[in-house]
């Protein structure tokens, strides 16, 4: 089994921890990755608000290199990124007249999309590819009595991806029971988390981030796991200042739910970046 | 020549659609009722049943000078007289091999379930192969069967 | 083309007002046919299905000796007899006549005249030459037979059945359920009027079962239908009961002896609020009044290890272990379907919380739980049996979304209303209705609106967004939180309450598909079924014969339903008394003298009408049972069957004026 | 035998064809001396030396029966076609080849380009190195060379000049032709002008002997040689594909007494405006399946479906030739 | 400024009138946003309830819309709202009427940037314009670079509140001021500078 990969920015940075136990725990279940030559950005939701064929555009290119690389399916892990490709696809697909103008393009830079590529999230990989046995199997450590708060974010679930439910998404909370957690039910899993309005707007932002880490606490999690770099960045990053600030301790653990996995599988902790968190560290009994 | 070859606009395409009574051409009234607006393209024959459609009528249609031979019927399963469309759909794809050896796009002939409810479908349908004709451009059938070349 | 010089064709253009002729240059096309080969005549008027048009017809066909009469009009499913009659009273074959839709496939349809008239004129030429190649031909007459069967015994089934019947006609009632009534018996009161359901419907029940002329078969499915209008043949199946309803006369006393000694099975008729036994009956008032046995739920069936207490019990030996499915065949002239609906799947709405938090219901339960002889008697509780201060209705759940269904269902704000009112009667709650839209058109209904504003109930208007337990405050704990804009303010509210009510939409019911394809007619898009036309004939169907009535055709309160019962009747009765029907003649005949007798042909037809002479080694056609579909015309090699009205060389012809000036 | 009667003047010409019609007018056999008692052979170029000059210079109307038989092909064929339809009383398309088109007429399925390159440049039998093709005019040292100019299109005999009867066949039954003469040599009424003699008015179903049932229901198609044919039942039925169902009667089923499927050469019946539709909705309303993938498997089991409706009748069909 | 201005109601706050609107806005912005049905809009609000940020908008998503097609140009592209959209697609999931609401904030944001008319001195589309200009110019995102820049742009001494974040980080090894860039840039800004 082999797939593309695609990293996208954040993860060569602030998400470069998601990047790293993501890559320790597909080498641990075999599943080999070829990293996709010289990526470019996705433009993330920016590239929307400026520029919108642009946007299409550099996200296409991506594709293009794709199928050129015959990368018939590729892992896209960032769920900006994510939603980016499926939306470009969305648009290239039905509107054919951004799919002239996106393929006269990637012509002149002797490239073609045919619409051949599929883009595939790790947890869709996971769950309904290897599927939750095979990976229960793994759990060399199972997560006995920890309670997980799975968040889905906004953009993994919602408008384009089919891999989950969109009105009550569960395949983080698979992952967790297959590595021997509970997953706690509550009603924020798919909130918006601000996205990068912690550094634009910040008082909304870490309001925003404030009732999710306070939601989940309350409902008795032990942990938060997260599938984005952003959600995971805001949360993590911002907990210390948001407790500061509104006089509230809201300091929970926020992984991501690879860093979880590798934890069960018995994969050492610095491979997974454990040691590099902010937010306090997992108690294991 | 056709009338419409000799109308001052740009040049349409002449369908010549057989259209089966219950479902339809029940549809094409529908889209009438519903003001839904369509090319000006297609001319309805309306048989009982798309198994009344001979092979012949749409060979005939082509080099009288149709560019385009739009076949309508039930849905499988729906057919009004339980499974004429399965017949028609058996001489469609029959014909559509020979219309191709002939050298006929074989874009000029379609075959499409519209059900009696489906009016915006007819609409759809009639625009996309009106699209599609246009694309193709008028049909040569005619005047190679006319014009014996020595 | 072949030419036919005795054709002297007679053309009339209709205007039909503005409907024509602002997007078709009538007179010019009529100036064009007149010069087309084999027209005398032609003459564009008003409106042609008018009396004076058809007299000029008459007149025109004296005068001018003509043979063929063309029109272009309208679509011929709508005036096509209308023309032909006139055809017959200016003393020609009625078949000598040709419709050309101008209307419905032209002048409704586009939006460049100029197209439109070239078109128009197109199929003028076409049908000018083909009417040429047209052949006299008689209609056949056939006998309505005149019993009734009647699908459906909700409201509109059974108004329909008690009319048809007071008319002095047989009919047949078929009910799926082991009771008549429908959803209108699950219902405590009515809207605007209050009164209660049970007290208008049930004296209606038991009149269906007492009437002479009403065969009542409930539990029974129609299997098939064969047949055409007038003359039908419908089998019937009736599901086994395990109890002899002739002999049961609704004691009970085997449902007190039942083995199970509580009820342990969800009760469909309470939506699942209480519990039932497997040998039950739907509800006391139920129609007939006869248990049956649940044979998933009952030990006989499941284990053969139960000592049947239940028969033991019964002292009219009512009981029929091995009772199986019966199918009966019944010959009927007309069929009335009022199949009706099913309510929204309140689980197909997520995002407000059914299923998830036991709090939120939907109509019908709370239907059931202010009804006095529902599963608590009337008195609202939640589940956990305390007494809600604080009521949310959410109105349009299901309904005017393009995720679920498109349409409004029309009865949901007014029921909602009701709700409000019973729910406040009961409770003495804080009500609080979310509406997109409040629709309240009809009789009293406006007034019922009024009503509810003055009685301390909050209208809210704005789409519920989530339902949820997320408490942000100690006010919102532990309490459903309703999150919507209130649009009118232009700020989002979050409203907690102890109990969620979903008003659910009306959609087809979930067999609707399957009943369409029996009975051959044709669905909407949303799949309700479709009327033959949505104002002049609201309960007729494409197929002649076959009537529909209630919300099979479409959302529908009561009122409304028990009118359009009415109608349906009535159509069915000038059917009935009008003694025959007339066949269009356009079956297919076999020409011996080219018949090869190949016999590719006979296994085409649907109705085994063709059969193989062994004698003369040909096939031949009976007219009789030949529904006219016509393929078997074109699989012949030799060209030996030909269709009437749709013979080879007329839909050549047809082509050829299409395309050949 | 009375001599009262002057003789008729008999004619009998080829255009494109394989020779194979002159052969069905020798093959009457002995049945020639009566045929020579009753006429004069006045021109027959495979059996007799006469040349053309000899014809043009006949009087008009001077011959009474001309049997042309082939296709038209190049303009020496269009030529004495109009210079016999000149001279003859009665022009008679005789065989499939003058009165549909017949196998020459399967070349309009390609142009004259693609004929010639295929036969001057790729056949495997061909040393012509520098690719020439016959021109119609060519300066050789002995003088100018006319030849024959090639068509793109080949045509029946009617599309050409106006024809008397049609005899079809390939070739057609040689007792057929007796008949058909000693008809008009007793005197009998002439059928209608432009009707097909010597042959059925029904189709070969109805002479064939074979089994027939209304069990149609192909899944799919065989050649002969991929079944055993039990000899017995409706070829269609066994899969193998006969055109007797739209195919006129009259040769005497003679394919299908032979074990082979009929292949059509006889064309469809009076009415019949084209042969080729009219045997592809025969066929195609036995096939069974209601998956379009099920069908066109089925169809897919059918060895080039155009050629095979059309094989004795593109010229004569309502499309005539390949569009492009 | 035109005619009607000079009319007696225009110093009231709720009142517009005909001659102020831009009658073409709707269909502008429906074109934008891939021909988004959002004169199919219906008012319902669930937008407004559906969205996380709308409790601190100027105006709610639906009431957007509502002004949109009406014509409310100067309002709509001035005021905040459509920048505190964080395109987390809620409302576009959850319109009964199928209008991609996330998409028709996107044009509006182009929009806004098209006339020059945002908020002055808003953080959003200045986050949003540095973002564009360094993957144009680089064809990856390095976060310091960008955050950086972005200060420099808005506020530098905003940036002061997130250097001991900065730092912790950095310290973490988890920002680093060189991340491998693309290997072949000329192809990619040939794409974009055509």
């Amino acid at each position: 089994m082999k797939y593309l990969y695609y990293p996208g920015c954040s993860l060569k940075s602030s998400g470069k921890l998601y990047e790293i136990s993501l890559l320790a725990v597909l080498k641990r279940l075999g599943v080999e990755v070829e990293e996709l030559e010289n990526w470019n950005c996705c433009g993330a939701t920016n590239y929307m608000s400026i520029n919108e064929s642009y946007a299409i555009e550099i996200t296409a290119r991506n594709l293009a290199i794709a199928e050129r690389m015959v990368g018939i399916e590729m892992i896209v892990p960032c769920a900006a990124c994510f939603m980016g490709f499926l939306k470009t696809q969305k648009y290239m697909e039905s509107d054919p007249v951004t799919r002239e103008k996106v393929n006269d393009l990637l012509n002149k830079a002797g490239l073609s999309y045919t619409g051949k590529v599929k883009i595939r999230h790790p947890l869709d990989v996971l769950v309904n590819h290897l599927g939750t046995d095979a990976l229960a199997k793994t759990a060399e450590m199972p997560l006995k009595g920890i309670k997980v708060a799975s968040y889905y974010g906004c953009q993994l679930i919602r408008p384009y991806a089919t891999f989950d439910d969109q009105w009550n998404p569960h395949t983080m909370d698979d992952i967790a029971r297959a590595m021997g957690a509970t997953p706690v039910d509550w009603p924020l899993k798919s909130r918006c988390c601000s996205g990068s309005m912690t550094s634009t707007m910040t008082g909304i932002g870490l309001r925003m981030n404030y009732v999710i880490l306070k939601e989940a606490k309350s409902r008795g999690a032990d942990v938060i796991i997260t599938a984005c770099p952003l959600c995971q960045f805001n949360l993590e990053c911002f907990q210390g200042k948001i407790s500061r600030k509104l006089k509230e301790d809201v300091r929970i653990p926020v992984m991501y739910f690879t860093q979880l996995m590798g934890l069960a599988m018995g994969i050492p902790a610095k491979q997974l970046g454990l040691k590099q968190m902010l937010s306090p560290s997992l108690v294991l009994t | 020549m056709s009338t419409i070859e000799n109308s001052n606009k740009d040049w349409s395409p002449r369908i010549i659609a057989f259209f089966c009574n219950w479902c339809t051409y029940t549809a094409s009234d529908l889209a009438g009722v519903s003001r839904l607006r369509y090319a000006p393209t297609t001319r309805v024959i309306r048989v009982m049943c798309s198994g009344r459609i001979d092979p012949e009528f749409v060979i005939e249609a082509f080099t009288q000078g149709a560019d385009g031979i739009l076949i309508g019927g039930c849905h499988p399963g729906d057919c009004h007289y339980s499974e004429g469309n399965y017949k028609c759909l058996r001489r469609y794809h029959l014909l559509q091999r020979v219309i191709g050896q002939m050298g006929i796009d074989q874009r000029r002939l379609r075959l499409e379930w519209i059900s009696a409810s489906e009016g915006k479908r007819l609409q759809e349908v009639v625009n996309e192969m009106t699209e599609t004709l246009r694309q193709l451009g008028p049909s040569p059938i005619k005047e190679v069967v006319q014009t014996v070349i020595k | 083309m072949p030419i036919n010089d005795e054709a002297r064709v007679g053309f009339y253009i209709c205007h039909c007002g503005h409907n024509i002729a602002n997007m078709v240059d009538v007179t010019s096309v009529a100036e064009y046919a007149a010069k087309l080969p084999n027209v005398v005549l032609s003459r564009d008027y008003k409106y042609m299905c008018s009396d004076p048009g058809q007299e000029m017809i008459l007149k025109d066909a004296e005068v001018f000796k003509l043979n063929r009469i063309v029109v272009a009009s309208c679509s011929p499913l709508l005036h096509e007899n209308t023309f032909r009659n006139a055809t017959a009273k200016a003393g020609i074959n009625q078949f000598y006549f040709q419709m050309v839709n101008i209307r419905e496939n032209a002048s409704w349809v586009h939006e460049d005249k100029e197209l439109a008239t070239v078109k128009a004129k197109d199929l003028v030429r076409a049908a000018i030459s083909r009417v040429v190649f047209h052949k006299a031909l008689e209609k056949k007459k056939v006998p309505v037979n005149p019993d009734v069967l009647i699908v459906g015994g909700g409201i509109s089934g059974i108004s329909a059945a008690l009319n048809i019947a007071n008319a002095g006609k047989k009919v047949y009632l078929v009910e799926k359920d082991p009771t008549i009534g429908g959803y209108m018996a699950k219902f405590d009161k009515t809207f605007p009027t209050l009164d209660c359901a049970a007290c208008i419907l049930t004296p209606k029940m038991s009149a269906v079962l007492k009437h002479p002329g009403i065969t009542l078969m409930s539990y029974s499915e129609v299997a098939a239908v064969e047949g055409y209008v007038g003359n039908y043949q419908v089998k019937v199946t009736r599901k086994p009961r395990y109890i002899i309803e002739e002999k049961c006369v609704g004691c009970f006393a085997c449902i007190d002896a039942c083995i199970f000694k509580e009820a342990k099975f969800s009760d469909e008729f309470n939506e699942g609020l209480s519990k039932r036994k497997p040998v039950y009956i739907p509800f006391p008032q139920a129609t007939p009044q006869v248990v049956l046995i649940d044979d998933k739920t009952c030990i006989h069936f499941k284990t053969g290890k139960c000592p049947q207490s239940c028969a033991k019990a019964c002292d009219r030996n009512a009981f029929d272990f091995d009772q199986k499915p019966v199918t009966q065949e019944l010959e009927v002239g007309t069929i009335l379907l009022c199949t009706g609906f099913q309510p929204f799947d309140a689980a197909r709405a997520p995002y407000y919380g059914y299923g998830r938090y036991p709090n939120v219901y939907t109509s019908l339960e709370v239907e059931r739980l202010v009804n006095a002889s529902g599963p608590t008697g009337g008195n609202v509780v939640l589940r956990d049996k305390t007494r809600p201060k604080s009521i949310g209705i959410i109105h349009c759940v299901g309904s005017r979304d393009e995720k679920t269904n498109k349409w409004c269902s029309r009865v949901c704000c007014m029921y909602s209303l009701k709700l409000a009112h019973l729910l406040k009667e009961h409770t003495d709650a804080e009500i609080y209705n979310f509406y997109i839209d409040m629709r309240t058109p009809g009789k009293g209904y406006e007034e019922f609106y009024d009503k509810l504003l003055n009685e301390g109930v909050h209208f809210i208007r704005g789409r519920v967004a989530e339902v949820s337990d997320w408490a942000i405050n100690e006010h919102e704990k532990g309490k459903l939180v309703i999150r919507a804009e209130d649009t009118l303010i232009g700020m989002v509210r979050r409203i907690p309450v102890d109990m969620v009510v979903l008003a659910v939409g009306i959609e087809p019911g979930k067999d609707a598909q399957d009943i369409r394809r029996v009975f051959n007619i044709s669905c909407s898009n949303e799949g309700f079924f479709l009327e033959r036309h949505p104002k002049l004939a609201p309960v007729e169907t494409f197929t002649d014969g076959i009537f529909i009535a209630g919300a099979c055709q479409g959302p529908k309160d009561i009122p409304d339903s028990v009118a359009q019962a009415g109608a349906a009747a009535a159509q069915a009765l000038a059917l009935i008394d009008s003694g025959f029907v007339e066949l269009e003649p356009n079956t297919a005949f076999i020409n011996e003298e080219l018949c090869c007798g190949c016999q590719v042909c006979i296994n085409l037809c649907p109705y085994h009408a063709i059969t193989f002479d062994e004698t003369k080694s040909v096939s031949h056609i009976n007219e009789a049972i030949c529904k006219g579909c016509g393929t078997c015309v074109a699989a012949c090699g030799s060209g030996a069957i030909t269709q009437n009205l749709f013979e080879d060389q007329q839909i050549l012809s047809e082509i050829y004026g299409l395309l050949v000036e | 035998m009375a001599q009262d009667k002057p003789k008729l003047k008999l004619a009998v010409y080829w255009g494109a064809a394989c020779g194979g019609c002159c052969v069905s007018v020798l093959d009457v056999h002995e049945k020639l001396l009566d045929i020579l008692a009753h006429a004069d052979l006045v021109f027959w170029p495979i059996a007799l030396d006469i040349k053309y000059q000899d014809v043009e210079q006949m009087p008009d109307q001077s011959i009474d029966i001309t049997l042309f038989n082939g296709a038209v092909r190049n303009s020496e064929n269009e030529h004495m076609a109009h210079v016999l339809r000149r001279k003859s009383r009665i022009l008679v398309a005789y065989g499939s080849c003058a009165y549909l088109g017949g196998i020459p007429g399967l070349a309009n399925f390609y142009t004259k380009e693609e004929v010639f390159r295929r036969v001057y440049e790729e056949s495997e039998s061909l040393d012509n190195p520098q690719k020439i093709h016959p021109l119609p005019e060519n300066e050789v040292t002995e003088g100018h060379l006319h030849i024959p100019s090639f068509y793109n299109d080949v045509l029946t005999l009617a599309q050409v000049v106006d024809v008397d009867y049609f005899i079809p066949g390939c070739p057609p039954q040689s007792e057929r032709l007796v008949e058909v003469f000693m008809d008009i040599v007793n005197g009998s009424d002439l059928p209608l002008k432009g009707s097909v003699i010597g042959a059925s008015s029904k189709v070969q179903c109805d002479e064939c002997k074979r089994k027939k049932s209304d069990k149609k229901g192909i899944t799919r198609f065989y050649r002969p040689w991929e079944v055993t044919d039990d000899g017995m039942t409706c070829l269609n039925e066994q899969g193998i594909l006969c055109m007797g169902p739209a195919t006129r009667a009259g040769c005497g089923v003679r394919c299908v007494e032979g074990n082979a499927p009929c292949r059509g050469c006889y064309g469809p019946l009076d009415g019949i405006g084209d042969a080729g539709t009219r045997i592809l909705s025969a066929i195609a309303s036995m096939l069974d399946g209601k998956e379009p993938e099920e069908i066109n498997r089925a169809i897919d089991s059918i060895v080039d479906p155009a050629g095979t409706f059309y094989r004795f009748s593109l010229p004569g069909s309502k499309l005539r030739r390949k569009v492009s | 400024m035109n005619a009607s201005s000079s009319d007696i109601l225009t110093q009231g706050l709720t009142v517009k009138l005909e001659a102020d609107l831009d009658k073409n806005f709707g269909e502008t912005i429906a074109r934008e946003a891939h021909g988004e049905k959002l004169f199919g809009c219906i008012q319902c609000g669930n937008c407004s309830a559906a969205c996380p940020l709308s409790v601190w908008m100027d105006y709610t998503p639906r009431k957007v819309i509502a002004m949109v097609r009406a014509g409310f140009k100067q309002e709509v592209l001035s005021n905040r709202t459509v920048w505190l959209c964080a395109s987390c697609y809620q409302c576009t999931v959850e319109c009964p009427k199928g209008i991609k609401i996330t998409d028709v904030m996107y044009a509006l944001k182009r929009e806004a940037i098209e006339n020059k008319v945002y908020p002055k001195n808003f953080p959003v589309p200045i986050l949003a314009r540095t973002f564009f200009n360094e993957v144009k110019r680089t064809g990856r995102i390095n976060e310091i670079f960008l955050l950086t820049i972005y200060y420099l742009r808005y506020n530098i001494f905003k940036m002061l509140g997130y250097a001991s974040l900065g730092m912790k980080l950095f310290m973490k090894r988890r920002l680093s001021l060189f991340e491998k860039g693309m290997s072949d840039k000329k192809e990619f800004k040939a794409m974009l500078n055509q």
